[in-house]
């Protein structure tokens, strides 16, 4: 695994994917070495009066071979929009990488991806690693969202396994939330493992649905940070151990840890 | 060459830049960043005589230049502290101490005891202005009497050096500062956080689990800066400045206010490397201006 | 429609927003920026019973999302504000207060008199919290007793509504609140400014004439937030809240801790506009919210 | 005379000098009244963490066909530098016009203009603007500098009127300062007026020399400003009449009224 470095990361590509989500690719100057899924970055925005602090995006995806890593980024504030606004060539400073993975599954498991907005960044690196490492893992991946525009990704999952989609509006997949598609409704007793990223609300809900069954579940949290690497205990969720460090002890947790 | 050497009482320093306790962990967490023995000192997080959970998530806010933070002093008490995580410290060569808070004046001494016993804990620092806890915390700090009290008290049993770290939410922090020289502080170090309130006008709500929380991060320096130049008025005992410092140039500042030594908090969120930058960057100062010894900068402020 | 209207005692306001004295000189200078009829009403520049130079330049110095002040008090004294500049205010629709200082007590006292005279002032600020001056000013506002004291005595000589404006400068402000309600104050406003200091550190020289001065702007809103809640825990009487709002959401934040009206100071030299951009984007607030009625939000934190 | 107003104004073009001083044109959306040679602008700089407040700058021309405002701006901190590196295209906010210009000379006067560095700005403007309004006012341009690198605009000057130089170096013109050249040491009392802008010690020393011969002399002061407007009373300068502010009073005073 990597140690955590701070750099100076020159973006390579800003592309728009729709009205307000970005991907930018960045360019490393130092030799990238293994970045696990579900990993963060803690990005710097000076160019914003109303930014002290950084900024945490997950890992969207690395490329040890050009030395970049991508981030996928919705623009909600000043800080994402300063960020989804920085034309290529320009650097961001960065602290990386941040947290811990999702575990592995084992060999000829199923596995469920189940996420929303963009919590699908962590997952789809995530399903791409499986991919690429061979491993012999079937991939379902559970996209949600409120309309078909705001659906993204659904050919790169569809390339890592199957792909399920609901739309609150019913325009694309099954019409609902997440819990209300059969594969977490109905069939969820069918995969080993299912792995969450996305609103709480929503995550939770899975994990309720998982709890249910008895199936591995993993969550991807997302609470405020002010250090990102364990040194200022301020972004703790509350665990069967106590207060734990999303930053350090998660982002990824096993809900069995958390009180939900 | 130029000395960036201090002594803060019978502290010896590699150099002016420690550390605040609270923004730096156990240090261990740095190790990625940089080598901790490039530091003159740091300061562990604030320890108690029991483990305590610390407030509720959500424990920061984010404000103008600076954040709020109501963490309540989470730690697993200082006998944890003492078997698990001091056997980590001993190995640096540079001055570790141990930020001490407590409810009682019996907390903090009997706190105080188990880390007089720790050979490689050359002082503490004593909390009496933490804003983050229902009970003892900055109370003591913010009047005379219970400022002397406990600081008397763990004098009494602590024999290495006593920092005592000093609160600004007072009419006069002089006068507190005198208070606990009178009872034996060897130093005090200002200022802890200013005690604050972050509210969403969307939700209406706190943005605080506690209400209201601490204010640090570079909003504060200007604050800092006059306690520290008014405390240097005040006492004779080194002062160990901090409150918004970023860069090399805030620590000069308040060097030149009258800090003997300086403190990084907040600033190693938003850049890891900063307190080893800070280092670099006082003695570039000292270069350029052709200054032999980092001490003479101390109260030198040009009036 | 939405109900922009507040009381705070016996003044009725158009809307909660006014602006802060010594940062909206006699108003005449925003004309050319907008009409100043659509304020709830302006707060003129810290008049004394005498003229006064102020201190020697330099007064200001930029801060992280700040600025210091050293004005002190410069103003030409109250017989020439009542002789030449009252004249040119009494053609507003809206309520214009004067912030009133002094050394002494009696001359609080007799500049209070002054001001009771003019028709069209339907209330004065008093000012015990200004740093930048060196007798009086602040040292009344950190102490009950001379707090109380100024307090009684101009509320003896004057009529209309009394606000008192409190300094933050002190361990407990809602000790001071209490005290000035207790002797007759119609309303608070808090907070002055902070006080503060600026070095550079190049030169090794503090950045004001004064060495101290006062800090303003959204660096002390979190402190600034904060005391107005615990003074809106402490007080019956209306509360006008300022420190370091800049826009529509910080200005129902004050509200939501418990300010009845708010003030801009600061936010007027980076956005002359702000002051009315707050008057729309409050009412924008209250209709997306689906509130009635902007007395609503008062206290209305949702803890 | 224009009033005061807060506007958006576009980068119409950003053209670098030398290397550290820009000019930049910037187009105005509302009509230009009158504006005088001496007013200054006051701009918002919101891509920089350490700029709160307004950085003020002299105007350096105003085009009033084109509808746009020039300024001449010299790099040296996180304002200045911000506004050199506005790309053309994006909008800054300014307030404007602000304080008080020169006062003309009557016609037939000779008069000297004494500049150094970024204060032969609101000179240059004045020489145009009296050249334009084809006043017969004879003008003659002191411009000093450290080398001869430092030295801008003579060309501007030239066509004006006569330009003299002085460089610290002796790489242009008369080695020494502003006050070494003849014009100022030896020939003041041929010029009715003399106007500087510059650094203050330069301001001080012409003000010096024009009082021994009692020329009349103005000077355009330069203290921090917070408001720019008359509304804090940061900026003032202590005159002969007490404290008065350089935002609003100013910055062109008579030398008759400062306590120098
Ligand atoms: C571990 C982790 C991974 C994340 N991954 C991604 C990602 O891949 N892509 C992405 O677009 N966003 C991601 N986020 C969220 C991202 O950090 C916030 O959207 C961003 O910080 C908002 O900053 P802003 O200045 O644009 O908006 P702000 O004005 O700061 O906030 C806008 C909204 O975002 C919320 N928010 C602000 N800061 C945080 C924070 N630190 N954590 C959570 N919510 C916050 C605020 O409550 C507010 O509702 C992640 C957050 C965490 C903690
Ligand atoms: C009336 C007036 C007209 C001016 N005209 C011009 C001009 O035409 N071209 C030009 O390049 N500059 C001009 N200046 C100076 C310009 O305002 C400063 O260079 C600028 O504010 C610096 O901002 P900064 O953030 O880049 O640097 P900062 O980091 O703020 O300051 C860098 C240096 O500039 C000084 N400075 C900062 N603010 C001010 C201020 N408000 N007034 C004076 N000095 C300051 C500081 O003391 C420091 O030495 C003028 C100033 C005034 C008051
Ligand atoms: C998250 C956080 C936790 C803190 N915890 C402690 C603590 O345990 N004990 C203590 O004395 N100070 C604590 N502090 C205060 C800092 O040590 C320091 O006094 C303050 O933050 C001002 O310095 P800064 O602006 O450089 O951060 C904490 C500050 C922060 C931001
Ligand atoms: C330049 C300046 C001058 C001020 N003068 C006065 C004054 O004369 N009387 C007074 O009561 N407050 C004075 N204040 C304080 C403001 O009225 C206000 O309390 C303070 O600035 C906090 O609000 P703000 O952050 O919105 O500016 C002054 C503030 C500034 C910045
Ligand atoms: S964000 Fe600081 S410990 Fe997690
Ligand atoms: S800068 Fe505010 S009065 Fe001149």
């Amino acid at each position: 695994m990597m140690n955590k470095t701070v750099q100076n990361l020159r973006v390579l590509s800003n592309i728009q994917l729709n009205r307000d989500h970005h991907l930018l690719e960045l360019q490393a100057p130092v030799k990238l070495e293994q970045i696990a899924p579900g990993q963060f970055v803690n990005v710097r925005v000076e160019k914003s009066q109303s930014t002290f602090l950084r900024r945490p995006f997950s890992i969207y995806g690395v490329d040890y071979e050009k030395n970049t890593i991508s981030l996928f980024i919705k623009d909600v504030g000043p800080g994402s929009h300063v960020l989804t606004s920085t034309p290529e060539g320009e650097e961001v400073d960065v602290v990386f990488p941040l947290g811990n993975g999702f575990s592995y599954p084992e060999e000829n498991e199923r596995i469920l991806l189940v996420g929303g907005g963009f919590g699908i960044a962590p997952l789809l690196f995530f399903a791409r690693e499986l991919k690429k490492r061979n491993l012999d893992v079937h991939i379902h991946a559970l996209v949600g969202a409120r309309t078909s525009d705001d659906l993204m990704e659904l050919n790169s999952f569809a390339q890592c396994g199957e792909v399920y989609s609901t739309t609150e509006d019913g325009s694309h997949g099954v019409k609902g939330r997440v819990t209300d598609h059969p594969a977490l409704k109905d069939r969820l007793q069918k995969f080993d493992r299912v792995y969450s990223c996305g609103p709480e609300p929503m995550m939770e809900a899975v994990a309720a649905k998982a709890a249910a069954v008895d199936v591995f579940c993993e969550v991807s949290l997302e609470n405020t940070m002010a250090c990102g690497f364990g040194v200022c205990l301020c972004c703790v969720t509350d665990t069967t151990s106590g207060h734990q460090c999303v930053c350090t002890d998660g982002p990824v947790f096993n809900i069995k840890d958390l009180k939900w | 060459m130029v000395d960036l050497g201090v002594k803060i009482g019978n502290l010896d320093l590699k150099n002016p830049v420690m550390t605040a306790s609270g923004t730096f962990g156990y240090g261990l967490e740095f190790e990625d960043f940089f080598d901790l023995n490039r530091l003159g000192g740091f300061v562990v997080k604030g320890t108690t005589l029991h483990a305590r959970q610390g407030n509720p998530y959500p424990r920061s806010a984010e404000t103008p230049s600076g954040m709020l933070n109501a963490v309540g002093l989470q730690n697993r008490g200082v006998k944890y502290f003492a078997e698990n995580i001091y056997p980590r410290l001993e190995k640096f060569q540079t001055n570790v101490l141990v930020n001490v808070s407590g409810s009682t004046v019996e907390e903090y001494v009997e706190c105080a005891e188990v880390i007089n016993e720790l050979e490689h804990i050359p002082g503490i620092e004593l909390n009496i202005s933490c804003p983050n806890v229902k009970e003892g915390g900055m109370t003591f700090g913010t009047s005379c009497p219970s400022a002397e009290a406990v600081v008397r008290a763990v004098r009494k049993v602590y024999d290495k050096h006593l920092m005592v770290k000093l609160s600004p939410n007072v009419t006069s922090i002089e006068e507190i500062a005198r208070a606990v020289e009178n009872v034996g502080a060897d130093s005090v170090s200002l200022i802890n956080t200013l005690l604050a309130m972050a509210i969403d006008a969307e939700s209406r709500k706190p943005l605080l689990s506690t209400i209201t929380g601490g204010l640090s991060g570079p909003a504060v320096k200007p604050v800092a800066l006059r306690m520290v130049w008014q405390v240097a008025q005040a006492v004779k005992i080194p002062i160990v400045g901090m409150g918004g410092i970023m860069n090399a140039a805030d620590a000069v500042e308040f060097m030149l206010a009258g800090a003997s030594a300086i403190q990084v908090g907040t600033a190693g969120f938003v850049d890891p490397l900063a307190p080893v930058k800070i280092v670099e960057g006082i003695e570039d100062y000292l270069k350029r201006h052709k200054i032999e010894s980092v001490t003479d900068l101390v109260g030198s402020l040009q009036l």
